[in-house]
């Protein structure tokens, strides 16, 4: 069981990398997507036993976060009609660069924090952290104001990993709870990013500095 | 005090100070080897000034008669003050040097007003100067008398110098020194002599207290006059018996020393006139912390 | 009984104004006269009170009130009340000047602001000296900061007003905060938020010593001690007259009543406290009298001379702790009861001049002092009454800032003449300076009323004109009265002033060690000798008529009335001597050559505390600010690092992970 | 009881989307205020009943948050009707469904007790607030939602990790796990320190984020300035005293975990840096509004101060989120009056506003000298308190710099405040017909007398509120 997890967060890793490394907006959603998806597949993994309420869960997650938001982002994307390419204000390679180096510290970090004793799975704390960073390089690496939802939908995965340890302590309510305030945030961005396109017809976070000091 | 005490007291500030002027005259006269004035020279001068009419300016008001008479009438008390010989002051009470500076104050106030009531730009520059020294003799005039607060342990003109003023030239003599030398420039500052300014002069841009009164005439004038010989008259007294701490026994006699002490200070006054030129007006300043800084030195003196 | 009396005069100064303004509909006149009514009923109620403890000792009243007050006591003993007699007394004088003024038919707009300004802040004034209660304390001295900030800023559409009125706000605010730490730090030591003496062995002398400390800063910038007085100039220079009449008069002088309350609430002062006053003092009224020489402007002029006395005051504050440190009750007596004494005067004296002044401001319309000039002849009893005050102020008999400074002299005096050990040389070194500062004060104020009063107008405009009007001379007789009456009676003034040093020094005390008959007998001869000299001169006058003719003019051929000796003149002998303290500018130059061209010389002085210290620090911390700016430049990429900044900054300090 | 104090809100959220008419629907604002205020009283007098459900509940600090709310909240909806009524060129449909879903979501975060839930709720107000500062639909409108919304977001995704953390320091220490208030703080002794560190920390700066301390505050004058003043009024005062509650349960298992230093280090140095960095920005702000902002970020420093040092501290940190709260919506009310008088919210532009809207101009100034701490008004006593402790726990270098930042706030806050107000108007005011009304002003002048009264006495009710709510961020003996 647990290699089945640790197979699945190193695919939420490999997906961090993927995030930092395309150039394509659309594909940037749907690594966003794929990485709901794995989330609900782990966990459903982490618990084993088909527990209805697990189930129903990961179900949820799987639609909300691997379905429902890529699909509000990408007709986002379509109706503004812009460039679909990424605007990097830090290149590729040196994201990936950051990306990995994020990883790295986030092994030698998660170490030295004691773990309970019959751990799940020991990469779940270090796979939650290197994708927090990452949701945080693409937050502020990058010049568009979808990329950055992106940024926060993979901060929220990596929060949402570091959840898989604690299925039996959040209630049912909470979980649904914060799915339900990410869809609506998700939802409201994506009002207030068409009213960007409409005002500055462009999505570019660069004109939106008037407001300083 | 008896009545004799007192009636010398009142006396003598009234009559005596022309005097001095007319010592300095003749001595200035002598020195150059003129025969000079009659020593009673300001007598007549007074006399004929207080029977003359006078001129006023056009621009002038009421200030500028309050001038010459707030001026000698605040001198005349001021002198009361200073014990004349070793039998102590008229008027005599805790603080009374304040009162003693601060009565020939008001009387300078009142001069520098009338000059400024003038109009005239020279009266005015005179006006100025005599703020500015006297105001830069004050200092040196009190750490002069503190030196003798301090070794008196009293702070009334008459005790400070009272019978026990011997003792403290033996306990503080050279501090007492000192505040001799300071009050001898703060004599020769306030009364407007050389090397302060010269009253013989006739160029008004170099004078001080002459170009103050240019304007005054008769009666008036001769309040000025009256005045600035009862100033000279009250520091010379102070001064002198500072300076001469003896005890002469009786009213008559004492009071003669003191007169005749005065008379040789006026003397050395018109020495000091013959002998020295006027300072540079930009110089006047720094003698007159000089004397300060005597007088401070006399009082550090005393610590310990 | 006294000091609910007193607290109802200052409900009723604190409610004036927003009754009169509640009146609008009157108009303005009867606006303006409803107001001075309700004040000056409050004022006399406040100053029946306070004539009422000074005889019999005063009494408290204490009361339980919610939280945050708790157990609240008010008070009026012989302290507060001799503060209060003056702020009563001068608030009332200045109301009933304002009636001419600033009559709201004039100022329509700001009137009705300027009233409840001016009598929130007299409310707030007396119920600071009432508050026996830290909170009652601060917010009684904050409504007095604040009101007479707007009091001060009434003529708003200046800028330069409103400049002067808010380096006022912020020194006032310092001041506040000082007091706040002050009050802060007393509940955290004694436990009490009441202002009660404090039992000897309370608190741990370091704590008294910080709590004198945070009182001489917070004090000392309300009352304007160099360094901390450079709101003062031009506060004072920019409120309206009547309001810079009250503001010097009074309002600074709360403190040096809060100096000295504080002081008395600890029970073990350090020597060096009172050394420290003292020093504070000295250079105070040497440097605010200085300063003063120096100036063209009217009313800066009186501004800077209200440092000065505040250093006069300081200085027998100073003695008076340094005695009360060495158990000298006697010379602490004498020099409180100077330095409360020249409280007073001062706001008699200060108030006429400023009011005096104000009146000449009126008629003229400038301040300057090279403008101004024979205004003798137009205003003959505005020049009087300015001529009183001037010889109060210098402190000459026999008026009644004599009485007050022979006082401290005399404290000074027997200090150096009966103390052993360090204390009496700071004395020795003391009143010489106060000698000079007199000698400096005599020529500022011959300049001042000389350049105003005197010789020919400097400018054509300002010789037309009509003495001021009986509205406003009637407070200024009043105000020389109260002069010449504590100058020819000071003994009448005797029991109340040891009532008041009883009041702060805690014990019984001897009858003040003071030449009080003697002071009055100098008064009196030097007033008659005077009268004599004068009767006389003006029967001769009278029997033979002086004919009139042009002032001599030295043989130069064509004087003229901008020939005479300026204000700038006059002082610059006096001014060159104190030029390594006062920076003086100078533009232009006079003409030297042979064949002089025309030119121009302008000095003038300008603050080297404000315009050297506190304006340039100012200005560096706001480059510093927007330097800063650069920070936050609407890019939400760089906003959010910071948040990821914060994390680890944070991780950082609370050490997590090691 | 808290559950119908959430209920009510939405319910009359749902009503006011329902109703038709834009001139009637405003006036629900009020009513629903008031009805709010009922339910308070009855909750105050003890009417409360079994807690339903049982994660919901008004503990001390709940019960002090939701009346403060109440208040605060009525005042705001009185001003209301008047200010959307200036507004009538705008549908309000939004604004006023938003708004009541906004101030229950407001009430869901001070009583919940499960800190799962608290997250939600807070996430809830940030996505309720957005439209409301969006209200004005122009370009600065737009980019001051994107930050606040993006902004907030990031950090409230920081703080439920946060929560995780803290939720998993028990795990990690082999107890049985719960998100529930009380379970925490019984288990607190046995929590993973790390685990806990690291939590508080992240909590810290997500809800932290919320509130406003610096360097998280970047969003807030961007919000409070082109946001309506009415709603900067809720936000500066309401959602920034949410989110400070948010991070006081924190505080509370760091102080039951014997962790109390720990955290008031942390709080220490926020609540300085916030003031420092406030001070800095409002030195020579010429837009009145974001200067409000800045002042906004001063006090929440001061309320973390005021934790930090503890013991009379807390008291006058609680005491002062209330006075901070309704001195805040003086401000923000009374410069939206000026802002629509002069038709600018930059100094030199505006000027003389006292001889243009004098009641405003006078109320704007009153709530400057409020809020920097003017006795008598009520942020005296607090920040009083908070002095009093730092001179008990003798930590003079903290209260040093607290007053020196409190002058530096000062001068920069009256400069730009008396600019404002004082001198000859400026030609803009010419240039609309807005001046002083009664709708426009009452309500505000309600909120002044309040923070007068706050100064001067403590209602015994309010007092006891306090007393109770204070020792439960103390920690155990």
């Amino acid at each position: 069981m647990n290699e089945t997890l640790g197979l699945v967060l190193v695919g939420v890793l490999l997906v961090n990398f993927l995030m930092l490394g395309t150039s394509r907006l659309n594909a940037a959603i749907r690594f966003a997507g794929l990485q709901g998806v794995l989330l609900g597949a782990a966990l459903f993994v982490a618990h084993g036993q088909t527990n209805a309420r697990v189930l129903l869960l990961a179900l949820a997650t799987v639609a909300l976060k691997g379905i429902a938001i890529p699909a509000i982002l990408l007709r986002a994307v379509r109706n503004v009609s812009i460039r679909r390419e990424i605007e990097p204000i830090v290149g590729f390679t040196p994201s990936l660069v950051l990306g990995a180096l994020a990883t790295g510290l986030s092994l030698v970090f998660a170490r030295s924090l004691p773990l309970q004793s019959e751990q799940v799975a020991p990469l779940i704390v270090p796979a939650s952290f290197a994708t927090v960073l990452t949701g945080f390089l693409v937050l502020t690496t990058r010049r568009k104001a979808i990329t950055q939802v992106v940024g926060y939908l993979t901060l929220e995965n990596g929060v949402f990993v570091f959840g898989l340890l604690l299925v039996e302590a959040i209630p049912f309510l909470v979980e649904f709870g914060v799915l339900l305030d990410l869809l609506v945030a998700v939802f409201v961005m994506g009002i207030i990013m068409n009213h960007i396109q409409r005002e500055f017809s462009s999505l570019s976070t660069e004109h939106l500095t008037s407001l300083r000091e | 005090m008896s009545a004799m005490d007192v009636l010398a007291a009142l006396l003598v500030p009234v009559f005596f100070p022309p005097l001095l002027l007319g010592v300095i005259a003749r001595t200035k006269a002598l020195a150059a080897g003129r025969r000079g004035p009659p020593l009673l020279q300001p007598y007549f001068d007074l006399a004929r000034l207080f029977r003359k009419g006078m001129v006023l300016s056009r621009t002038t008001s009421w200030v500028f008669l309050a001038g010459p008479v707030v001026g000698a009438s605040t001198a005349l008390l001021a002198s009361l003050f200073v014990p004349l010989g070793a039998q102590g002051s008229l008027v005599s009470f805790p603080g009374d040097l304040i009162a003693f500076a601060y009565l020939l104050a008001l009387g300078r106030f009142f001069t520098i007003a009338a000059a400024l009531d003038t109009g005239s730009s020279f009266e005015g520059m005179g006006a100025s100067r005599e703020a500015a020294f006297s105001c830069l003799a004050e200092p040196a005039a009190f750490f002069a008398l503190l030196v003798l607060v301090k070794l008196s342990g009293s702070t009334s003109l008459g005790a400070m110098l009272g019978p026990d003023l011997p003792q403290h030239w033996l306990h503080g003599g050279p501090s007492l020194a000192l505040a001799v030398v300071a009050l001898f420039i703060v004599l020769l500052a306030e009364n407007s002599r050389i090397p302060f300014d010269d009253p013989a002069t006739h160029l008004e841009l170099t004078m001080i207290h002459e170009v103050m009164v240019l304007d005054h005439s008769g009666p008036a004038l001769a309040l000025v006059g009256f005045g600035a010989a009862l100033k000279l008259f009250a520091y010379g007294l102070l001064l002198v018996r500072l300076a001469t701490p003896f005890e002469v026994g009786g009213t008559v006699s004492g009071v003669g020393v003191a007169l005749l002490e005065l008379l040789a200070l006026a003397a050395l006054v018109g020495l000091v006139e013959s002998v020295m030129a006027r300072l540079h007006l930009l110089r006047v300043p720094s003698l007159l912390v000089g004397a300060a800084l005597l007088g401070a030195f006399g009082v550090m003196l005393l610590v310990g | 009984m006294t000091t609910l009396l007193a607290l109802c005069g200052a409900a009723a100064m604190a409610s004036s104004g927003p009754i009169a303004a509640a009146a609008r509909r009157v108009g303005p006149r009867r606006a303006d006269r409803l107001w001075v009514l309700l004040f000056v009923v409050g004022a006399s109620l406040a100053a029946f009170a306070a004539l009422l403890a000074l005889a019999s000792g005063g009494d408290e009243l204490r009361a339980h009130a919610p939280f945050p007050v708790g157990e609240v006591a008010l008070g009026l003993d012989a302290l507060s009340a001799l503060f209060l007699i003056a702020v009563a007394g001068l608030g009332a004088a200045c109301a009933c000047y304002g009636l001419a003024y600033y009559p709201a038919a004039l100022h329509p707009d700001s009137a009705g602001r300027l009233r409840t300004a001016f009598g929130l802040a007299s409310a707030g004034l007396a119920m600071v000296l009432l508050a026996r209660h830290s909170l009652v304390f601060i917010a009684a001295w904050e409504t007095m900061a604040v009101s007479s900030y707007f009091a001060v800023a009434a003529e708003d559409r200046d800028r330069e007003v409103r400049e002067a009125g808010f380096l006022y706000l912020v020194s006032t605010r310092v001041s506040s905060l000082c007091l706040i730490a002050l009050f802060a730090l007393h509940w955290a030591a004694s436990g009490s938020l009441l202002l009660v003496p404090l039992g000897a062995g309370q608190i741990a002398p370091q704590i008294q010593s910080a709590l004198f400390v945070l009182a001489l800063l917070g004090f000392g910038l309300k009352a304007g001690l160099v360094p901390l007085h450079v709101w003062l100039p031009p506060a004072h220079s920019a409120a309206p007259t009547h309001v810079s009449a009250l503001l010097s008069g009074v309002l600074i002088k709360s403190g040096i009543y809060g100096l000295v309350r504080i002081t008395s609430l600890l029970p073990e002062p350090s020597p060096w406290w009172g050394e420290m006053v003292l020093a504070l003092g000295v250079v105070s009224a040497v440097l605010g009298v200085a300063y003063a020489l120096a100036q063209h402007d009217l009313k800066r002029l009186l501004a800077y001379h209200s440092v000065e006395n505040i250093g006069i005051i300081a200085i027998g504050l100073g003695v008076a702790l340094i005695a009360r440190a060495s158990a000298g009750l006697d010379t602490a007596a004498l020099a409180l009861a100077g330095a409360l004494l020249h409280v007073v005067n001062h706001a008699l004296f200060k108030g006429l001049l400023f009011l005096a002044a104000g009146a000449v401001i009126q008629r003229a319309h400038t301040r300057s002092l090279d403008a101004l000039g024979g205004l003798g002849r137009s205003m003959p009893a505005t020049a009087l009454l300015f001529l009183l005050g001037a010889v109060a102020i210098v402190g000459l008999p026999p008026l009644n800032g004599f009485v007050s400074e022979l006082l401290i002299y005399s404290s000074l005096l027997r200090m150096v003449a009966s103390e052993d050990g360090a204390s009496w040389i700071s004395a020795a070194l003391a009143a010489p300076a106060l000698a000079l500062t007199g000698g400096l004060a005599l020529a500022c104020f011959a300049k001042a009323f000389g350049t105003v009063f005197l010789g020919a107008p400097r400018h054509q405009s300002v010789s037309d004109g009509s003495d001021a009007p009986a509205a406003m001379r009637a407070p200024m007789v009043a105000l020389a009265l109260g002069c010449a009456f504590i100058g020819l009676a000071p003994f009448a003034l005797a029991p109340a002033l040891r009532n008041a040093c009883e009041a702060v020094l805690g014990s019984a005390l001897a009858p003040l060690a003071a030449p009080w008959r003697a002071i009055s007998g100098v008064a009196l001869a030097s007033l008659a000798l005077s009268a004599a000299g004068g009767a006389w001169l003006w029967l001769r006058l009278s029997r033979r008529p002086a004919p009139r003719t042009v002032t001599w003019d030295c043989g130069y051929a064509a004087p003229t009335q901008r020939m005479q000796y300026s204000a700038a003149s006059f002082a610059q002998p006096l001014v060159r001597v104190f030029s390594s303290a006062l920076l003086p500018r100078e533009y232009g130059s006079a003409g030297v050559a042979p064949f002089p061209q025309r030119s121009a010389f302008h000095s003038e002085v300008v603050d080297a505390a404000l315009d050297r210290i506190v304006l340039p620090s100012a200005h560096a911390v706001v480059r510093l600010a927007a330097r800063l700016r650069v920070l936050q430049q609407g890019s939400v990429q760089q906003y959010l690092v910071y948040v990821w900044i914060a994390v680890i900054a944070l991780l950082a300090v609370g050490g997590v992970g090691r | 009881m808290a559950f119908w104090l959430v209920l009510t809100p939405l319910a009359f959220a749902a009503l006011a989307f329902a109703t038709p008419s834009e001139r009637v629907r405003p006036w629900l604002l009020p009513v629903a205020a008031l009805a709010q205020l009922g339910l308070i009283a009855l909750e105050l007098s003890g009417v409360g009943g079994a807690p339903f459900p049982t994660w919901l509940r008004l503990d001390a600090i709940g019960r002090l948050l939701a009346s403060y709310l109440a208040v605060l909240f009525t005042l705001c909806a009185a001003y209301a009707p008047g200010y959307l009524a200036q507004r009538a060129e705008r549908p309000n449909r939004i604004f006023c469904a938003v708004m009541l879903v906004f101030f229950a979501m407001m009430n869901a975060i001070v009583s919940v007790q499960h800190l799962g839930l608290l997250w939600v709720a807070v996430e809830a107000t940030t996505l309720s607030s957005g439209p409301l500062i969006y209200f004005n639909r122009n370009p600065r409108s737009i980019e001051a939602t994107w930050k606040y919304l993006l902004i907030g977001s990031v950090g409230i995704a920081l703080a439920l990790l946060g929560t995780f953390f803290v939720a998993y320091a028990a795990l990690a220490r082999g107890a049985a796990t719960s998100m529930l208030l009380a379970d925490l703080l019984n288990d607190a002794p046995r929590l993973s320190r790390p685990w806990l560190h690291f939590g508080f920390v992240l909590a810290l700066v997500g809800y932290g984020t919320k509130m406003g301390l610096a360097p998280m505050h970047t969003w807030k004058p961007d919000a409070y300035g082109e946001a309506p003043g009415l709603v900067g009024a809720l936000l500066a005062g309401g959602l920034t005293s949410c989110a400070f509650t948010a991070i006081l349960r924190f505080f509370q298992i760091c102080a039951a975990a014997g962790e109390a230093e720990f955290a008031r280090a942390l709080l220490l140095f926020l609540g300085l840096f916030s003031m420092a960095v406030a001070g800095a920005f409002m030195v020579r702000q010429s837009d009145y509004k974001r200067l409000l902002a800045y002042s906004s970020v001063e006090h929440m420093g001061i309320l973390a101060l005021g934790i930090a040092v503890g013991g009379l501290g807390t008291f006058g940190a609680l005491l002062h989120l209330i006075n901070n709260g309704l001195s805040k919506g003086v401000l923000f009310l009374s410069a939206g009056n000026i802002h629509r008088a002069f038709g600018s919210k930059r100094t030199p532009d505006v000027q003389g506003a006292l001889r243009v809207v004098p009641a405003s101009a006078s109320l704007f100034v009153a709530g400057f000298f409020a809020v920097t701490g003017t006795p008598p008004f009520g942020p005296f006593v607090s920040e009083f308190s908070i002095l009093s402790a730092m001179m008990r726990g003798e930590r003079y270098g903290v209260a040093a710099a607290f007053l020196a930042l409190l002058v530096l706030a000062f001068v920069g806050m009256g400069s730009t405040v008396l600019a404002v107000v004082l001198g000859e108007p400026s030609a803009r005011s010419e240039a609309t017909p807005y001046r002083d009304a009664w709708l426009h002003v009452a309500p505000i002048a309600g909120l002044l007398a309040l923070v007068l009264l706050l100064g001067v006495w403590i209602p015994e009710p309010l007092l006891g509120l306090l007393k109770q709510a204070a020792p439960a961020l103390e920690p155990a003996p």
